[in-house]
């Protein structure tokens, strides 16, 4: 009567939420950003962004077929990974270093572990500092967005930088800390531009406004909590408030630290990728706190202006201890021997 | 009472599944269908399986009993049709496999007669010794009809130790799409607050709770209007609860009702609760009234593949392939068919396998309902999205325990405490992964019993 | 205890190679991590210290196997570490003397041969127990393994991080040199990626 | 005030920046071979920081009492390693003699970390920094213990994850975990110039 | 001359390092062997031994920490041996030696025989089970396959073996006896407890190989290959008994005699077979091959 | 007596060994230490010879050379004029910067009248190979060839081709790089005004 019934374990039915879904929904939620670096970076960010995508597409591909596992790009994390790394890459950027950068991004950081959900380091950064360590200039030249520089070319050629470059907001904040001076003016002169995203700086970091817009894209669809954003904007903020209040001349207000740089853009973005962050709630606080507190550490006290994305692999070493912590006790309690 | 319902009361974390009790919410009990051959299960309860009375070819009665026991943690068997003893082999069953039981071909395969049921209207529980319940309870080879099957007698027993201060009677019916509790509280309401009252005299609790969900106001109503009606009692309240799977887990309806924990690897007597299943109640008033022994049941046949979905009283021991086709067929086609609910049910492959009495249930569920994805066991890598977490009923770790379990690292289950599962399948239900976390529990269960059991300490 | 019935305790005239692949120090046993990953930023400094190895390992070799018959258990390491840290020493001077450039790029890390297992593992479980011609062969074929070894993760990481290789230039010009294989991190990951080569090798080989 | 924020300093930058391990190289087979386990790679972890403190205090206090004088420092490297050795071994049968617990919870480690080249490469880098106070001695041996706990905790946490995952058969063991400490070391550049 | 007369040269400058050298040298052999008499703890000769035999290079390969470590540890889980990656096989040989693990072997030694002879074609299945791949999860989610007494087939004892010595092959998990060692783990790790660790005197071994306790008719519904309990075998020879619907092979006194070749022939279904390192293929069933002659 | 007889039927041959070896280091070290101290002037010659390459010989000059060290202290300073024929080819000296890890002593070559660099070398450093040991290589240290001998800067990117005074920090070691610099903008202004007091070069631009 009944042909080719299956079984299997309860439960036999799930809620309609897949991989593939939850990371559709993080590229949506990168859409605004993904458009102000369009709009601001031109061309420029899009063969950025498609150079990534593809290269990290591409990699994951030759992985799995090296090691002779089914094909898992169907579940876009690799998509996502790519549009995170190009959204942290300065716009100048030459295509054949992003390339690198994913192949590494993918390679190291992921397949090396086993693939999704296998890796310690969040992928994207991984790939992101490896560029750092191996193309110090060409990571920290800051291109100006179009919007400032009208002549802005079409596509910029392999070996020469010639669009206007600029230093980025925090670059002029580092160097109000090393001249003690001046940080009052900076702040006020930048703070509107960092909300709208009009300076310069990596792709999708400039903008708070297209930031936000895509963070609480993904916070009503539950496809992040609200704990990680809050710790790391949170601590941060306290941070940049002693900062300013012990030397205001040399330390800019602390809104100003929440928009520019990566800040926001890691709190919503890259501290919140679920498979590098601690699993319990209680973690994620602690998590979050820990990338807050390291990026104002490195931003404050550190050689280099930005510190997002080391805070970010430095608290992904250390969310296997976090999450032994926080382990989790059962409703019972302890069980008696 | 009805004045006093309250919303609201519930455990922390779960899920809410779609319900789907519309499909026979609001069919009557009916008899079920006229069977030829009834295999009763030596083994349907927990505990000790009872061994065979009757021979090949014996000649039984109507609610001979056919099944003994010897162990303490044990319930008979009965004989639901008078009949011939057809043979004493190994049938399937829908968690050992197979086991032994006896079959009977019945003399003349009617369907079964809905029990008729007047509570005499000086009926006062207090007239019977808590240890002729317990004895009669007992005798009908009751157990719990909830679920777990845990001899009733064993639950009820007077002056046990601790003393049970609180009878919770479970009327949650958490599951999607089964109703047979519903119907029962509906229609059979004074059999269950006899059954009820008959149990608290027993057990000696002095208060007692119903709990049901809030997505079942006519129970609530009805329940409600039987205790106001049968007047003496103050200390029987309903308790409406918030419609949440998995409500109706004993742990989680004590913490709902009573705001107390069970300890972790605990039961709840050891806090001096007794929880039981409305239908349970329904067959202890059967059972001390009327000597009836636990030959019947009423089972949801139901599932969006039946054509005919509804609320069965069948004998215990039916093939679940004579009631599928009893209710119709399948309509669409069909991809599984579940013992019990889709939350914990079991799937079972050989349609031959018998009604037991604690299956409440038979789901046919369709490829649409289990999602495709689902149905093709298209999974991907955990990504630690934490939602399992969020939604563990026990406040455990499940990724982690399954995980281990996966990896072979028993002793690292244990330190997430394995144990405490309840296996609800909340986790399993809303990993996006597609991971079958509660099957890697169950299975991570079986390896630890098993290494146990080779390695005695 | 018994010496060289069993075969792998020590390396047999015949297999003067084993230590190039089948008991390679680096690539198989895992011995001397650190000087491998500190010191090969370049070949040419990695190939110092091979040489240095070598030199100390025939050394100390020849000296244990000569003592092999007069040790008392308890104070055998530390007349190993004795002797190790002695040749050493001079390896060290002579470095200074004669190859002042390389002396001071390896800095700190020549004296940290002492502590480098490969030595003391083939003092104890070679040269204590054989004379002194196999001992030799026994040095000369595990120090031949470690340069290359060090060698071979050397030559990647200056082609790869600057561009050169034996301080030649051979990539073309456009090429823009990966700094973060001359760093730290480029040891590490290098290593780490060719002892999986070496791995999926042994595996697919057996 | 200013010895107190030159020693803090000196801490950090051994902890953070000059991270033995990550950054100097040093220890990599205990780090390779204990960091299986959380439990074990603590109790490492302890014990390296003892022996490092005992050694780097004993080391410096010979270097400056006794060899510099005398002009001898041809001999410190053989000086250096028979100091370490013998202390650690009487130290090792003093715990196991007297103290059965506490030598089972870390005097186990102790032989092992004699042939590691942390703690002779601590000695050695104590004497190329050039440090001229005892107590500044004392805590950059603290300091480079406690750095190489913290690594060796840090990789045994990720290790024990990377358990339960599929990691390629060849990269599995020593190649994952240099593959890790690779992106670690590229973390803790960012310390770079805290202090 | 000048030779000669520079070394007199280094020496006089030399002599104070000699000096200073030599006073550490005494120092530390003062100190380390009165430390040694005094601070002597007895320790398990056995761990001493396995001590003895390992490099002592304390490099914790082995993932202890160092060769004391280790001697410890392998002595209380022998399953460890092999661990010392610079001591190589020899070690490990040696380490076996000390802890005697050959040495409990009496009589012939012990090989796992598996007590199912069906392939996936000659099963039947009710359903298809789409759950974890394991033997042991599919045996709890009773009867996708008929037989509940069958090989399932996920190669549970696959994993268990760390021989290699085990493979799935159509479905049923066969022993290579050519790499088995005769360890158990696999008789351990199956869930429907088919291995059986059978004392093989002879180089193939006959077996029953069936598990099923049902009654004839219902194996046959199930099972191309299955024991039916018709008991011809026992008649042909003693070393065959049947029980509970099954029969049996006393492997204690099994020969290879005419007798139990005839059982082997006479079996109905071809469920007697052998099993060894150059056991011959098993037989058809008489269905089967009367259906292969029509 | 008999537990003395013990001891040393068990040590003898570590006190023997210790000797012997002791002797073999110190006799090693005498033999080599002539050329090791030798290895070091001749390595600043060869070095000064390469960033002068028409000098035939560099004697160190008679006259005092007193400059402030970058931690304050007052010190001595040779100071070698390099010459071709008899004519003055340059000045070559030695300066000490505090690099990352370490001191980083520099050998310093400017031209006859002290206007610009002739170029410098890395004589001793510990800085972290492939960071800050980049000091050493040709692109970084070009830069300071035909450079004013005071007012220079560190810049952070640019063309390191381009001869001014600003100096392209070389990637990730900003402290290196600042190193070489602050030294050069330290002790070069000292050493040219003591040279001009002293009437070795003339005054001029
Ligand atoms: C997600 C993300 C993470 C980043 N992390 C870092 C970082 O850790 N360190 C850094 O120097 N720049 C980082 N950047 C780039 C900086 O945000 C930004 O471009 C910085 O202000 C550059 O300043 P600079 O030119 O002064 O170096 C990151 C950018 C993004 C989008
Ligand atoms: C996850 C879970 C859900 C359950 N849901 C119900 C339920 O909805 N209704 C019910 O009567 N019992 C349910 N049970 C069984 C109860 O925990 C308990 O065993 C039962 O109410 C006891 O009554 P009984 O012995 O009369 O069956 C559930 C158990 C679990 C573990
Ligand atoms: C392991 C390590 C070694 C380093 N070695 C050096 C070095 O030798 N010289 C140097 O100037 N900077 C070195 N740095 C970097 C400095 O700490 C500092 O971050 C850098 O000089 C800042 O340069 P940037 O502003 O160009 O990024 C090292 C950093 C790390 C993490
Ligand atoms: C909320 C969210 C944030 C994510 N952030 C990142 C990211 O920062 N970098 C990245 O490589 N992948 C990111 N991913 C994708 C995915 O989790 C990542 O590729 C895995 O780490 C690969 O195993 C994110 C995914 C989600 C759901
Ligand atoms: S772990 Fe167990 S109790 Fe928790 S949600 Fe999963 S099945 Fe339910
Ligand atoms: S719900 Fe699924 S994907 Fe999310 S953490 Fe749990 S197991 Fe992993
Ligand atoms: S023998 Fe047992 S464990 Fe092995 S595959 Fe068959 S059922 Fe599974
Ligand atoms: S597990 Fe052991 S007994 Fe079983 S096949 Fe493998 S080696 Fe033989
Ligand atoms: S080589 Fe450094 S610890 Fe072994």
């Amino acid at each position: 009567m009944l042909k080719d019934i299956t079984v299997s374990f309860a439960p036999h039915i799930s809620q309609p939420l897949s991989t593939r879904r939850v990371m559709i929904d993080v590229a949506v939620g990168l859409l605004p950003a993904m458009a102000v670096a369009g709009i601001y970076f031109r061309i420029h960010a899009l063969l950025l962004i498609g150079t990534c995508v593809i290269w990290c597409a591409a990699t994951e591909w030759v992985c799995n077929q090296i090691r002779r596992k089914p094909n898992s790009l169907g579940d876009f994390s690799a998509v996502v990974t790519g549009i995170i790394l190009a959204l942290s890459l300065p716009p100048g950027l030459s295509l054949w270093a992003a390339a690198i950068g994913s192949v590494v991004s993918i390679v190291v950081g992921k397949m090396a572990f086993g693939g999704l959900g296998a890796n310690v380091f969040n992928p994207a950064m991984v790939g992101r500092a490896f560029l750092t360590a191996s193309f110090g200039v060409m990571m920290t030249t800051w291109t100006v967005p179009a919007s400032i520089d009208a002549g802005m070319p079409d596509l910029s050629s392999d070996d020469t930088v010639d669009t206007r470059t600029q230093a980025t907001p925090l670059a002029w904040s580092k160097t109000a800390i090393k001249d003690k001076n001046e940080a009052k003016t900076y702040s006020s002169r930048l703070l509107f531009s960092t909300v709208t995203g009009e300076v310069a700086g990596s792709l999708g970091e400039t903008s708070a406004i297209a930031i936000l817009l895509g963070g609480a894209y993904l916070l009503w669809r539950k496809t992040i909590g609200f704990h990680i954003p809050a710790a790391v904007l949170g601590s941060a903020f306290a941070a940049a408030a002693i900062a300013y209040l012990v030397n205001a001349d040399a330390y800019v207000q602390p809104f100003f630290h929440l928009t520019s740089g990566a800040l926001l853009f890691g709190a919503f973005f890259i501290a919140t990728d679920p498979v590098t962050a601690p699993l319990t709630r209680r973690g994620m606080w602690l998590f979050g706190i820990g990338v807050g507190t390291v990026t104002m550490v490195i931003r404050i006290l550190g050689e280099y202006p930005e510190g997002m994305m080391f805070a970010v692999l430095l608290m992904n070493a250390v969310t296997p201890l976090i999450d032994r912590l926080c382990k989790r006790i059962p409703a019972g309690g302890r069980p008696h021997a | 009472m009805t004045d006093d319902l309250k919303d609201g009361c519930t455990f922390s974390r779960g899920v809410h599944p779609p319900e789907s009790k519309h499909l026979t919410e609001d069919r009557p009990i009916e008899p079920g269908p006229a069977v030829g051959e009834l295999s009763i299960l030596l083994s349907q309860h927990i505990g000790a399986p009872c061994q065979a009375a009757v021979m090949k070819g014996d000649l039984v009665e109507a609610g001979q009993r056919i099944g003994e026991c010897q162990a303490f943690v044990c319930a008979p068997a009965h004989a639901p049709v008078a009949g011939k003893v057809k043979e004493l082999a190994l049938k399937p069953h829908p968690v050992l496999g197979r086991c032994q039981a006896i079959t009977i071909e019945a003399q003349d395969p009617t369907p079964p007669s809905l029990p008729s049921f007047d509570l005499p209207a000086d009926f006062d529980p207090a007239r019977y010794k808590p240890d002729e319940i317990c004895e009669a309870v007992r005798d009908a080879g009751l157990v719990g009809m909830g679920g777990a099957g845990f001899p009733t007698s064993v639950k009820i027993q007077p002056d046990a130790k601790p003393p049970k201060h609180t009878l919770l009677v479970n009327g949650c019916e958490c599951e999607p799409y089964i109703t047979c509790d519903y119907r029962i509280m509906l229609e059979w309401t004074d059999q269950v607050l006899a059954g009820i009252r008959l149990a608290q005299r027993a057990c000696g609790a002095s208060k007692v709770f119903i709990g049901i969900e809030d997505n079942k106001p006519k129970a609530i109503e009805a329940m409600s209007a039987a205790i106001a009606r049968a007047g003496s009692t103050g200390d029987i309240r309903v308790v409406p609860l918030q419609t949440k799977y998995p409500q109706g887990g004993e742990r989680q309806l004590i913490n709902a009702v009573l705001g107390r924990t069970v300890p972790t690897g605990g039961i709840p007597p050891m806090i001096g609760v007794v929880v039981i299943n409305v239908a349970t109640a329904a067959a202890i008033a059967d059972a001390v009234l009327y000597n009836r022994p636990l030959t019947h049941r009423v089972v949801t046949v139901t599932g969006e593949a039946i054509a005919r979905p509804g609320n069965y009283y069948v004998p215990i021991g039916t093939p679940v392939e004579a009631l599928i086709e009893f209710c119709g067929g399948v309509t669409e086609k069909s991809a599984k068919v579940v013992m019990g609910g889709p939350m914990m049910g079991l799937a079972i492959a050989d349609l031959t396998t018998p009604i037991t009495k604690t299956g409440g249930a038979v789901t046919v569920l369709t490829r649409h309902q289990i999602g495709q994805a689902k149905f093709e066991r298209r999974q991907t890598a955990c990504i630690r999205c934490g939602r399992c977490l969020e939604v563990c009923p026990e406040n455990l770790n499940p990724t982690r325990i399954a995980h281990a379990v996966k990896s072979n690292l028993l002793d690292v289950a244990e330190s997430h405490f394995i144990g405490a599962c309840i296996e609800c399948g909340c986790c399993s239900y809303v990993c996006p992964a597609n991971i079958e976390l509660t099957g890697y529990i169950k299975t991570g269960k079986i390896f630890l019993a098993r290494q146990r059991k080779k390695m005695p300490a | 205890m018994a010496t060289d019935s069993d075969g792998q305790t020590c390396v047999y005239k015949n297999t003067l190679l084993a230590g190039l692949w089948r008991e390679n120090p680096v690539l198989r046993l895992l011995l001397g991590m650190c000087p491998t990953l500190a010191v090969t930023a370049a070949v040419k400094p990695a190939f110092t210290m091979g040489m240095c190895v070598v030199f100390v390992l025939v050394c100390s070799n020849v000296m244990v196997s000569l003592m092999r018959n007069m040790l008392k258990p308890h104070l055998r390491i530390l007349m190993f570490t004795l002797t190790i840290a002695t040749f050493v020493t001079i390896a060290d001077l002579l470095l200074k003397a004669f190859q002042p450039d390389m002396s001071a790029a390896l800095g700190p890390y020549v004296p940290l041969i002492i502590v480098n297992c490969i030595i003391i593992a083939r003092a104890e479980a070679c040269a204590s127990k054989n004379p002194i011609l196999l001992s030799i062969v026994d040095a000369l074929s595990m120090g031949a393994g470690f340069t290359v070894a060090l060698c071979v993760l050397a030559g990647i990481r200056e082609v790869l991080g600057t561009g050169k290789f034996f301080d030649i230039q051979v990539m073309p010009k456009a090429f823009v040199p990966w700094a973060a294989l001359s760093m730290p991190v480029g040891a590490f990951l290098t290593l780490g990626f060719l002892l999986g080569l070496v791995a999926l090798i042994t595996k697919k080989r057996s | 005030m200013d010895t107190v924020y030159l020693l803090i300093t000196g801490f950090l930058s051994v902890v953070l920046i000059n991270n033995l391990v990550l950054t100097k190289f040093l220890g990599i087979c205990p780090y390779l071979g204990v960091s299986g386990r959380i439990d074990m790679a603590f109790g490492m972890g302890l014990a390296v920081t003892f022996v490092m403190t005992l050694s780097g205090t004993l080391t410096w206090l010979i270097d400056h009492m006794v060899l510099i004088p005398l002009g001898l420092e041809v001999t410190r490297y053989v000086c250096f390693i028979l100091v370490i050795a013998s202390a650690v071994q009487l130290v090792e049968m003093y715990l196991r003699k007297f103290f059965p617990p506490l030598y089972d919870s870390f005097g186990i480690f102790l032989p092992l970390i004699t042939t590691n080249c942390a703690i002779l490469g601590l000695c050695l880098f104590l004497n190329l920094w050039g440090i001229d106070s005892l107590l500044e001695a004392v805590v950059l041996s603290v300091g480079g213990g406690i750095g190489f706990t913290m690594a060796i905790c840090i990789m045994a946490g990720i290790r024990e994850n990377l358990r339960m995952v599929d990691v390629p058969e060849c990269l599995q063991g020593a190649p994952i975990t240099l593959i890790t400490a690779g992106i670690l070391s590229l973390a803790f550049m960012g310390f770079a110039g805290i202090i | 001359m000048m030779i000669l007369a520079s070394i007199v040269d280094l020496l006089s400058s030399a002599w104070m390092a000699g000096l200073i050298m030599l006073g550490l040298g005494f120092v530390f052999a003062v100190i380390l062997l009165i430390a040694h008499e005094k601070l002597k703890v007895e320790v398990d000769p056995r761990i001493v031994q396995i001590h003895a035999a390992l490099p002592n290079i304390d490099c914790g390969a082995c993932g202890f920490a160092g060769c004391g470590g280790y001697a410890k540890g392998v002595l209380e889980n022998p399953e460890l041996i092999g661990r010392c990656s610079p001591g190589g096989a020899a070690v490990a040989a040696k380490i076996a030696a000390i802890l005697n693990l050959q040495a409990s072997e009496s009589g012939p030694a012990q090989r796992p025989i598996v007590h199912c002879r069906a392939h996936t074609a000659d099963r039947t299945y009710y359903a298809e089970y789409q759950g974890i791949p394991s033997c042991t999860a599919a045996n709890a989610l009773a009867n996708a396959q008929a037989c509940k007494f069958g090989c399932l087939g996920f190669g549970d004892c696959v994993r268990a073996c760390k021989f290699d010595a085990l493979h799935i092959i159509d479905g049923l998990s066969t022993v290579d006896y050519s790499k088995c060692t005769g360890c158990t783990a696999c008789s351990k790790a199956c869930p429907r407890n088919l291995i059986e660790m059978v004392p093989f005197g002879h180089e193939n071994m006959m077996t029953v190989a069936c598990s099923s306790k049902e009654n004839g008719k219902t194996t046959r519904a199930m099972c191309q290959v299955g024991c039916i309990g018709c008991g011809l075998c026992a008649k042909q020879s003693e070393a065959f008994t049947v029980a509970d619907n099954l029969a049996r092979m006393d492997y204690a006194q099994y020969a290879p005699c005419g007798e139990n070749e005839a059982a082997l022939n006479k079996c109905p279904t071809g469920v007697i077979v052998y099993r060894g390192k150059t056991a011959p293929p098993p037989r058809e069933p008489k269905t089967k091959q009367a259906a292969a002659k029509a | 007596m008999r537990s003395i007889r013990h001891f040393f039927e068990q040590s003898w041959l570590l006190i023997a060994a210790s000797f012997f070896f002791g002797l073999l280091i110190a006799i090693t070290n005498a033999a080599l230490s002539p050329k090791i101290e030798q290895n070091r002037n001749s390595k600043l010659n060869e070095l000064a010879g390469g960033l002068l390459p028409d000098a035939t010989a560099f004697t160190p000059i008679a006259e005092t050379i007193e400059i402030q060290a970058l931690d304050g202290k007052q010190q001595r300073l040779v100071v070698y004029r390099a010459t071709t024929g008899d004519r003055t080819a340059g000045w070559v000296f030695q300066v000490v910067g505090s690099g990352f890890a370490d001191k980083i002593e520099l050998v310093v070559a400017v031209d006859a009248a002290f206007a610009t660099i002739a170029g410098f070398d890395v004589l001793a450093s510990n800085e972290t190979p492939g960071f800050g040991d980049q000091i050493k290589y040709s692109y970084y240290r070009d830069q300071f060839k035909g450079a004013p001998t005071d007012g220079l800067t560190l810049v952070k990117g640019g063309d390191p081709t381009t001869i001014d005074a600003q100096i392209v920090a070389i990637t990730g070691a900003t402290v290196s790089s600042t190193a070489v610099v602050r030294a050069m903008d330290h002790y070069l202004p000292q050493i040219k005004t003591q040279l001009q007091q002293k009437g070795l070069i003339g005054h001029g631009n």
